[in-house]
């Protein structure tokens, strides 16, 4: 796997125009991540309609693969239901630690699949999740009951 | 069965002479010997995949990263722990016990009681001495019977632990009597009163099963250099829960989250309590110990440990003059084995035994309260591991037997 | 001259290929590599010589005893202290930093002010604010000017030092904007408000000629994996006086005089800052790679960092969209050389450069207030040795330029 | 060397019945000293009268290298003047730190000589000082006015 290979023009684009970037109201909780061995930072809202999300805004700064999975995930999970905004989490993070070896299912992951070959960079898999796990928290701290996830530490 | 004449082709140390005599290794308990890989997987890891870690994201660096966790993960499989981040590397068994006793001492206040026992190692002592001064808790100590067990009738009758115990740490094997101590009973019992558990498993660890989950600790001390791994390492092992509550310990490097002149958050355990550049390399050779360790079986090293610690009670504990402390059967028992000899001080004992190439150790052994609740100033104590032979044993008690002699039927120029 | 072909010959892991081009490691700031012969010393000593020390006094605790205090006399020597009980052995260059902000931090109170600066490491700046949380004290900082040095007119206007100051600490040499700080103006101007000296030497020491008594120091902390030695080792220096003052840190194991169960008295130093089996086999490691600097001389190092940095500003320098953080002349300058690239984020820039075998660090560098300061969130750093050569600058420089093309000019899927 | 020869006769005669062992008064110090590795201690007094050593008594429980070095100690320094008793102080040190390559002076150190054997043990030198660092120490603190020594560390 070359570098060329893992900076997919996908996430270049997606580097470049951040979609859905800018902190906006209404939200229902906002929590801010960091990866502080490099330093890569998000303030992330979610507003939550139902058993919908309804919105997810943000305000980032880091590495063009921190950037672009966030901006990737927005696409992702903006209108589609909590339980399987997670199970998304769960298939994303799954080929992210698979280390090259997952078969991504691209009519789920979409866009998200030009990660693919981060996941053969472990110290990039960090970046990769950084958007993720903070949208993860921030449902939890909206007050929305969220499934157990295969893999899940505790 | 384990084979210690195979095992020591693994250790070239053993093949030493001291003073004209095949060496006879027995301050195991002191620090271990080291297997030839083990300092192989060091020397090969600093030639040819030596950075930094977490913060280098070079090849090199995934490398030592991947190298580093991986022992992690290696040495919290080791001690049963649910997860490797809670596993906590620390320089040795005493920082270990430091950090515990400064993280915990900041919930004290007058008032508060803090437990051990009157056989600690220093290292189980003093932190928990500091930690009392500074907050104005109290600390209390469990006394020893007269067979050199735990006195858990006398604590019991005095109500040692009770609603004002916030703490208890107690060794899980005695580093002088080699006594084993009753850990899970003395857990249920802490946390009754809502007490956290803490564990000195120095002695412990290198020579039996350990699962931290069984054994019913909240944080659990031990150290690489007793368990055929490098100097430079210990760990703390720590509930996880119990963990994310404790504030940071030292501070610097890569244990925050986001730093600012006027304040800082920190990172998650482990990664809190590990400022600094942690001992990279040091973690390599502590995984690689772990290797050896599970290959030969742990199970295997206890029932070893118990034959030599047998022999070397009963050898020892037949010779005129010799009276050994702690319990004189191989039940509830590790494999320290000390002992005083009539007329001949330990100091003077150590030295008599390595003119016949015999190491063992004289002094009070870091548990000077414990010698002098003996009434004894000092000791001399052998203590093997899973490389030392019945041979070895006969030599000890031959040279002990010579030594009692040597001081005992000198006449003097003036006699 | 020194001649890096020749002492390359010394590091097995500078004949690496990373991803099908040669190894440019340039993250010497950040961990050093190490030569054969440390590596080989520490082999030795494990499997010749290995045994506790101290406390171990037969043949084989002597040897090893004999090593580890030798390594302190070495150590003692390469910084001109005036005796090796001003050394004490650290697990790295933080532990070090929080033994003197715990040990001074129990003189300083409400009102009591400690001065770092906004260009410390981590490991200089948390120390230091958990010591006032605990006390009381006020944390106060010199402010960098637009150069990238420290900013001394501005410090004299707002009285930054007077005399609620008790401690400055200070790097001696910035990890990321590589100045060298005017250590012997600020000790003096310290010293004559009666407040203590703390030098962060973790970037200084390696790399030039140290004598603490001209630096003005009080203490002094240094690590030994930067200079060539093994990771798992620091040391804090200390004027023996101001040592002999401090309370104790971490307790356990031969930090001692008197142990009772009521109340310990402690051991001089640097015994009484030593708790635990100390790094041993680490202290032969290093007394190794001083043995091995020595042996190519200090002052040829610097020179050589000289020529590596000016080399690195000069070829960086002239590169579109690349600026530099820190001193742009090799004045008062040391190594580290720390850049930003328009449109590359040092995350993405050290992969790229990775993918062609350069290895550079990307990050805030364990230093992100200073960041902050510069309002960058992080920059890139690469960073040489004595064994860096100017075929490996170009081999950087090219690289950048070619990352900057990468995301630069590239086109994109909708575009 | 072997450790028969280190543990001279004369060692372990002053051993079994320790010369001027016990405390007692008048005396114008007392110290407690400890070998911290192995807990060898000694509690020892001194009295000076004028320029001279007028006693030395102690309480000491150690090895044999310590008790008997101390025992030998007392015999040499009482009733000795301070100043030449540090100048023994300084030459017995001499000796112990010379790893066996000083040849002492029979005629000031007498039974002191014994312990020559001793400087080729590093371990066991600590032992042999204990009780004359306790004197050195104890005459300091009975405010008399010591010499420099040659070697001293500060
Ligand atoms: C200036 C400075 N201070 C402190 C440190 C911390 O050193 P260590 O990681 O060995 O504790 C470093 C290096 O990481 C440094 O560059
Ligand atoms: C029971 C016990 N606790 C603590 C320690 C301290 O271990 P370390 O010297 O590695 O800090 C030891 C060994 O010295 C020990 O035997």
């Amino acid at each position: 796997m070359s570098v060329e290979q893992m900076y997919q023009d996908i996430i270049i684009d997606h580097y470049r125009e951040k979609h859905h970037s800018g902190l906006r109201t209404p939200f229902g909780a906002e929590v801010h991540h960091v990866n502080p061995s490099c330093g890569d930072e998000v303030t992330l809202r979610v507003a939550v309609d139902g058993d919908t999300i309804s919105d997810v805004s943000y305000d980032a700064e880091g590495c063009a693969i921190s950037q672009a999975a966030t901006s990737v995930m927005c696409d992702l999970v903006i209108g589609r239901d909590v339980a399987d905004s997670m199970a998304l989490f769960a298939e994303f993070r799954e080929m992210m630690e698979g280390q090259g070896e997952v078969v991504p299912d691209e009519d789920r992951l979409e866009d998200a699949i030009a990660f693919a070959g981060v996941a053969q960079f472990p110290a990039r898999v960090k970046c990769a999740m950084l958007g993720w796990s903070a949208l993860r928290d921030a449902l939890v701290r909206s007050g929305v009951e969220l499934p157990r996830l295969p893999d899940d530490k505790e | 069965m384990l084979n210690p004449a195979a095992i020591r082709g693994d250790f070239p140390i053993l093949d030493r002479e001291v003073n004209g005599h095949p060496l006879v290794y027995l301050d195991s308990a002191n620090t271990s010997q080291k297997p030839r890989e083990v300092v192989e997987a060091m020397e090969a890891h600093y030639l040819r995949h030596n950075a930094n870690v977490a913060r280098a994201m070079h090849t090199l660096g995934a490398e030592a990263t991947e190298a580093f966790e991986g022992a992690r993960v290696k040495i919290g499989d080791f001690i049963q722990a649910r997860s490797s981040d809670e596993v906590i590397f620390t320089k040795n068994a005493s920082e270990a016990l430091n950090l515990a006793a400064y993280t915990l001492g900041r919930r004290l206040g007058p008032g508060d009681e803090v437990v051990i026992s009157v056989m600690e190692h220093h290292s189980n002592l003093v932190p928990w001495q500091l930690a009392c001064e500074a907050s104005g808790a109290t600390l209390r100590w469990f006394d020893i019977t007269e067979d050199g067990r735990l006195d858990l009738e006398s604590a019991q009758r005095d109500g040692l632990i009770n609603e004002r115990t916030k703490v208890v740490s107690l060794a899980w094997v005695s580093n002088v009597l080699g006594t084993i101590n009753p850990i899970r009973t003395v857990a249920d019992w802490a946390h009754s009163v809502g007490a956290v558990m803490v564990v000195d498993g120095s002695q412990g660890v290198p020579q039996r099963d350990t699962d931290v989950n069984a054994l019913g600790a909240d944080l659990l001390a031990f150290t690489a250099h007793k368990l055929c791994g490098p100097t430079g390492i210990g760990v703390l092992w720590g509930r996880y829960e119990l963990l994310a509550e404790l504030p940071p310990f030292l501070g610097g490097g890569e244990m925050i989250e986001v730093v600012r002149m006027e304040n800082s958050t920190y990172a998650p355990p482990p990664h809190r309590f590990e400022a600094g550049t942690p001992p990279i390399a040091q973690a390599v050779g502590m995984g690689a110990a772990i290797d050896y360790l599970n290959r030969i079986g742990m199970e295997e090293i206890a029932a070893h440990e118990s034959d030599i610690t047998a022999r070397i009670l009963s050898g020892l504990g037949a010779l005129p003059g010799v009276h050994i402390l702690g319990p004189c059967e191989v039940v509830d028992r590790g494999g320290a084995v000390s002992f005083t000899v009539d007329g001949v001080h330990p100091h003077d004992l150590m030295q008599l035994l390595d003119s016949r190439g015999v190491a063992v150790r004289g002094g009070h052994h870091c548990a000077a309260p414990l010698h002098r609740r003996l009434r004894v100033q000092s000791s001399s104590r052998a203590s093997g591991y899973l490389y030392t032979t019945p041979e070895e044993v006969n030599a000890l008690v031959e040279a002990v037997a010579w030594s009692y002699d040597f001081f005992n039927s000198r006449t003097g120029r003036k006699s």
